[in-house]
């Protein structure tokens, strides 16, 4: 068998793999759709569960992902914003970047179960905000955090140098620089971080697993030290009951609001970042 | 004026310095918590064989579990992304080559719960027919579910590795008269493959983590499989152990505290792998 | 443009803001799976019995319902994270001992039976009881397949619960005399009640435990052999107390319990409270 | 009345790279000064430690010293950003912001000064580099739409928005065609009267024509 076909047959058999590679996603998407469309009746998003989850909508399941999601960003936007632009503005010792950058890859790393362990012990035991929607918001807006701050400093890296030294040569002051310059130009690149935030704290179990959650018996939290219901730990309890057709197809359902949600925020990221490439070349 | 932006930078320094506390504040809580185990038991908390609350702490069956099931994904992936990432990078043109990867960066984004829904409704079951097994939940059933979990992590990152090797070495090769399959494997391959190398330690970093998708189907049996290789036994991974008793002793007591060794052998292991796999991504060799 | 990234977060900020508005009571109640149903149904049924005023408190009461396994209950009623504990075990000496302080009153609401359970394919092809010693040759590993004992010739999927469950304290304390006790014939281990049935449905060669109240058609529970009579757990043997693996399902509280805590768990002693008992499966006390 | 820039033996390094060395002179009020040489020679390094631009880049070391009206500007206590006020930098390249002209000249005046004050300040300047006429009627669309000439001359009116007292030019017209350089050039000419003007170029001719007296720069070896 010459080389050449040898070459074209390993080729073809590359592209299946890849084939078969990219449509792993539509497979996954596929099951997901084909088995929780039977349990997203027409109530499935505005009713309470009953039953245990076997029926009725996941409502505030729902409410409870929203909740802990804006509240991990409303802790962790500021905290990534700030940190950031004292990294690229006013730290200047090598070192000290350095440890920025490796506190930031170990945080990215770091499994998400110990964010949970660590973050409720601290959060939970010791700021005595014990087992809440506030524990869970903190817990991933710590988890976030790295997040962000790429996304951000990506954005700042890629303003072109000329509008700072502008800034500069104007004699503008460190924080006015700031406001008028970088928060400006890198508005793009701070918005698809949060949306990428977003993403990654909807699709969260391990993290707020007992740090955040309650089985049932709550709807919406009614002050900073209630639980709340989350569409993933809602899954978790129902996978458990696998043999049970209802709950399975709960389950899946809960899976596809879950995944249209993340890809939904994935999406937006990619647009805003589109915009971002877009906003550097003006 | 002075004054205002001198406090102004110590707003944007208190933010930077709350971010240095929480990595910090994890690696010292993990320690901080683990030392009452670690001093009791010292050594043999690591290879004691048996986990059994209130008596002995023996944390190697999930050390072991973990690093299996971790090896077992890694054999997987690592073939398969290989090859593809070489057709992505050389075959594919760029608007269908930008497509793949949204593809991929959105499969890397599917949240582990919904793999664990997979893998129980599934995979589990698949393994259990093909295998002709007693029970579906297996270290093979949580490598496998790990495999396609990590698979477009780590896909990603070896294509970018490819695609930062040089265009001029392209070139050279075509200019040489290799045909494009040569090119790819005898220039661009090896070339790219620190790179590649770092894209798979930080997959396997990944696959360590993970604790919902891989609690659900490994069956969580804390004990090494009889003979040792056999991959079709229930087994158990540390991420998996943290999540099933976390609960139980949330907060104090020597359970507690042994979770939090285990919490710590993890973050040491996960660390170490990542900061191996971001050296490779930097082209600079392990030596 | 620093203005649309303020209002932005402030407007993120609302979201979860509702979330902190008025202080109703709630009771926070934590533990067995077994127990769990009782609790949560005598939740739903409590909020609308007490709107009509019989225990008159004013506020909304919110009762919030978390599993975990008794030794979960237990540990977090001890340490008040929780304001009931909900166990289907005794409390181990050594909680007794280690939570002293917390001076634990017990309050059982139930009765409950562990049956030793079997899928339902073992259970047509003739396997209708077992002795002690044969469940407990089991979960040593000494037996492994189901034709040793009679069976259809299967390997046994011998499946065990987390070390914490109360169901496996009973289930334990009566095969081995020690609610602790180590199984190494054990093949797979899972977590609630939940876990557990759905594993031995889906097995077809499976043996576990699990409370009476959770045996469908697909988990069959078997009757305990001693030499010649055999004790099968029904309504009737558990509540004339013949069947020998029974436990009481008890909500623990630190100390008098008072306010919407002992209301609520009055409302359960009461005929009402007890007609749940019964809808989930289990024996009432009273 | 002491000349309002004195450079004595000053000498830059970056790292081990000696860029400047051991270069003095004197800049009389209102004039301009231009400094002439091959590129290369530290011109732009020259002009660029006037206002301190290269504090921020590591390895960079200043020996000697740069007195502004006798004061010298690398004293501890300066407040660099007051310095920089004080004298105003135009670059090679002409950078506008993607903002309004308007919100573009009053950028780096906008939160010192209060609001009246914007109108009658972005028509003195842009009159001052007579563009008023120019674009008087279309103060709000995007900057980035001026050709490049009016550009560099929208940069100049929002430095002298600023009020500086000295101007640091570093080859304004490099980047422009002739047309537009010869305007920047009569705008030279007619900023002297207040401002004193340090210009940078490597052409002789635009040396000759605009400055007062010329500095020759040469390549250290």
């Amino acid at each position: 068998m010459s080389s050449a076909t040898f070459e074209k047959g390993m080729v073809f058999f590359l592209s299946i793999l890849t084939l078969l590679v990219s449509s792993l996603l539509l497979i996954i998407l596929a099951t997901v759709f084909a088995k929780g469309l039977p349990a997203l009746h027409s109530g499935f998003l505005i009713e309470a569960s009953e039953d245990f989850g076997r029926a009725g909508g996941i409502f505030y399941q729902l409410m409870g992902t929203l909740i802990l999601m804006t509240g991990a960003i409303l802790i962790s936007l500021p905290v990534a914003l700030g940190s950031v632009i004292y990294q690229t503005q006013y730290l200047k010792s090598k070192t000290g970047k350095e440890i920025c950058r490796q506190s930031g890859q170990v945080l990215n790393a770091t499994p998400t179960i110990l964010f949970g362990l660590v973050g409720y012990l601290f959060f939970g035991v010791y700021l005595e905000t014990g087992v809440s929607w506030v524990t869970g918001s903190l817990i991933l807006a710590v988890m976030i955090l790295p997040t962000l701050q790429v996304s951000i400093r990506e954005a700042i890296e890629a303003l072109s140098d000329q509008y700072k030294e502008t800034g500069m040569a104007l004699g503008l002051s460190p924080w006015s620089q700031i406001k008028s310059i970088i928060v400006p130009q890198c508005y793009y690149g701070i918005i698809t971080g949060v949306f990428l935030g977003l993403a990654r704290a909807a699709g969260e179990t391990a993290a707020i697993m007992f740090a955040a959650t309650t089985f049932s018996g709550i709807r919406l939290p009614e002050s900073f030290s209630d639980p709340v219901p989350t569409l993933q730990t809602h899954m978790l309890v129902l996978t458990q009951e696998a043999a049970n057709p209802e709950t399975l197809a709960q389950a899946w359902g809960a899976g596809l609001v879950l995944l249209s949600l993340v890809f939904f925020l994935t999406v937006m990221a990619w647009i805003l970042r589109g915009r971002l490439k877009m906003e550097a070349e003006l | 004026m002075k004054n205002e932006s001198h406090g102004v930078m110590l707003v944007f320094a208190g933010l930077n310095l709350i971010f240095l506390c929480c990595a910090g504040g994890l690696f010292f809580f993990l320690i901080f918590e683990s030392y009452p185990i670690l001093k009791l038991h010292g050594f043999d908390f690591w290879l004691g064989q048996d986990w059994w609350v209130g008596e002995t702490y023996g944390a190697l069956p999930m050390l072991y579990g973990s690093t299996l099931v971790t090896a077992l994904a890694c054999l997987l992936v690592l073939p398969l992304a290989l090859a593809v990432a070489i057709f992505i990078s050389e075959f594919l043109t760029s608007t269908s080559r930008r497509f793949v990867k949204a593809v991929l960066e959105l499969l890397a984004g599917v949240p582990g719960i919904v793999y664990g829904l997979l893998g129980v409704s599934f995979l589990s079951l698949w393994i259990k027919d093909i295998f002709g097994l007693l029970d579906g939940n297996t270290l093979a059933t949580a490598g496998c579910l790990l495999a396609i979990m990590i698979l477009p992590t780590v896909l990603t990152l070896s294509e970018d590795a490819m695609r930062a090797v040089p265009a001029e070495y392209r070139e050279i090769a075509l200019g040489l008269g290799l045909s494009k399959w040569q090119m790819a494997t005898g220039v661009v391959l090896p070339q790219a493959l620190p790179g590649i190398m770092g894209a798979v330690l930080l997959g396997i970093g990944r696959a360590m983590g993970e604790t919902i998708a891989v609690m659900l189907v490994v069956g969580s049996l804390d004990r090494i499989p009889d003979p040792w290789f056999n991959i079709f036994s229930s087994a158990q991974t540390i991420p998996s152990k943290l999540g099933r008793e976390a609960a139980e002793s949330i907060g104090e007591g020597t359970h507690w505290s042994a979770l939090m060794a285990l919490g710590l052998m993890l973050f040491i292991m996960v660390l170490l792998i990542n900061f191996l796999g971001n050296r490779c991504l930097k082209g600079r060799s392990i030596s | 443009m620093f203005r649309v990234l303020l209002i932005l977060w402030v407007a993120i900020g609302v979201i979860p803001f509702p979330a902190s508005a008025d202080h109703s009571p709630k009771i926070q109640i934590v533990g067995s799976t077994t127990v769990l149903p009782i609790a949560s149904r005598a939740a739903e049924r409590f909020e609308k019995f007490e709107k009509i005023e019989k225990f008159k408190s004013s506020h909304r009461l919110r009762i919030l319902v978390n599993a975990g396994g008794s030794g979960v209950g237990i540990h977090s009623v001890a340490r008040g994270r929780s304001d009931i504990g909900m166990a289907s075990r005794e409390i181990s000496p050594s909680e007794r001992k280690r939570f002293e302080g917390s001076h634990l009153k017990v309050h059982t609401v139930g009765v409950d039976a562990v049956a030793c359970v079997i899928s339902s394919e073992v259970y047509d092809a003739g396997i209708r009881d077992l002795t002690r010693q044969e469940i407990r040759d089991i979960y040593l590993g000494k037996i492994r397949n189901w034709s040793e004992v009679g069976g259809p010739d299967r390997k046994i999927v011998v499946v065990d619960k987390e070390r914490h469950r109360g169901t496996r304290h009973v289930f334990m304390n009566f095969i081995f005399g020690n609610p602790t006790a180590k199984t190494p014939g054990t093949i797979l281990v899972t977590g609630s009640n939940n876990e557990e049935q759905t594993k031995i449905a889906q097995s077809d060669s499976a043996i576990g435990m699990l409370s009476y109240a959770w045996v469908n058609d697909e988990v069959r529970a078997i009757g305990i052999r001693d030499k010649k009579n055999i004790v099968k757990p029904t309504r009737e043997t558990i509540r004339k107390g013949d069947y020998p693996i029974v436990r009481n399902l008890s909500f623990i509280t630190a100390g008098e319990p008072n306010g919407e805590v002992k209301a609520f768990l009055e409302y359960l002693k009461s005929p009402e409270g007890q007609q749940v008992v019964e809808e989930s499966g289990y024996i009432p006390f009273t | 009345m002491s000349p309002a820039i004195q450079i004595k033996n000053l000498t830059v390094t970056y790292g081990s790279m000696k860029v400047i060395d051991d270069f003095s002179c004197e800049v009389k009020e209102n004039s301009v000064t231009a400094i002439i040489g091959p590129s290369g020679c530290g011109k732009s390094t020259l002009l660029r430690s006037l206002c301190r631009m290269n504090d921020r880049i590591a390895e960079f070391h200043l020996a000697g010293q740069v007195l502004m009206k006798g004061e010298n500007i690398y004293h501890p206590d300066v407040d660099v950003y007051e310095l920089r006020r004080r004298v105003g930098m135009i670059f090679q390249k002409p950078c506008v912001f993607p903002k309004s002209i308007f919100e573009n000249v009053l950028f780096g005046v906008k939160h010192r000064i209060d609001k009246k004050d914007y109108e009658p300040l972005v028509e003195r300047v842009l009159t001052e580099v007579n563009l008023w006429k120019e674009v008087k009627d279309r103060l709000k669309n995007l900057a980035t739409t001026l050709s490049v000439g009016q550009q560099q001359r929208l940069a100049i009116a929002r430095t002298l928005a600023v009020g500086p007292e000295i101007l640091l030019l570093d080859e304004p017209t490099s980047s422009l065609d002739p047309e537009s350089a010869a305007a920047i050039e009569s705008l030279i000419e007619s900023l002297k009267t207040h401002h004193t003007i340090l210009l940078v170029t490597h052409l002789h001719e635009q040396a000759e024509k605009v400055s007062d007296n010329l500095i020759f720069c040469n390549i250290i070896k």
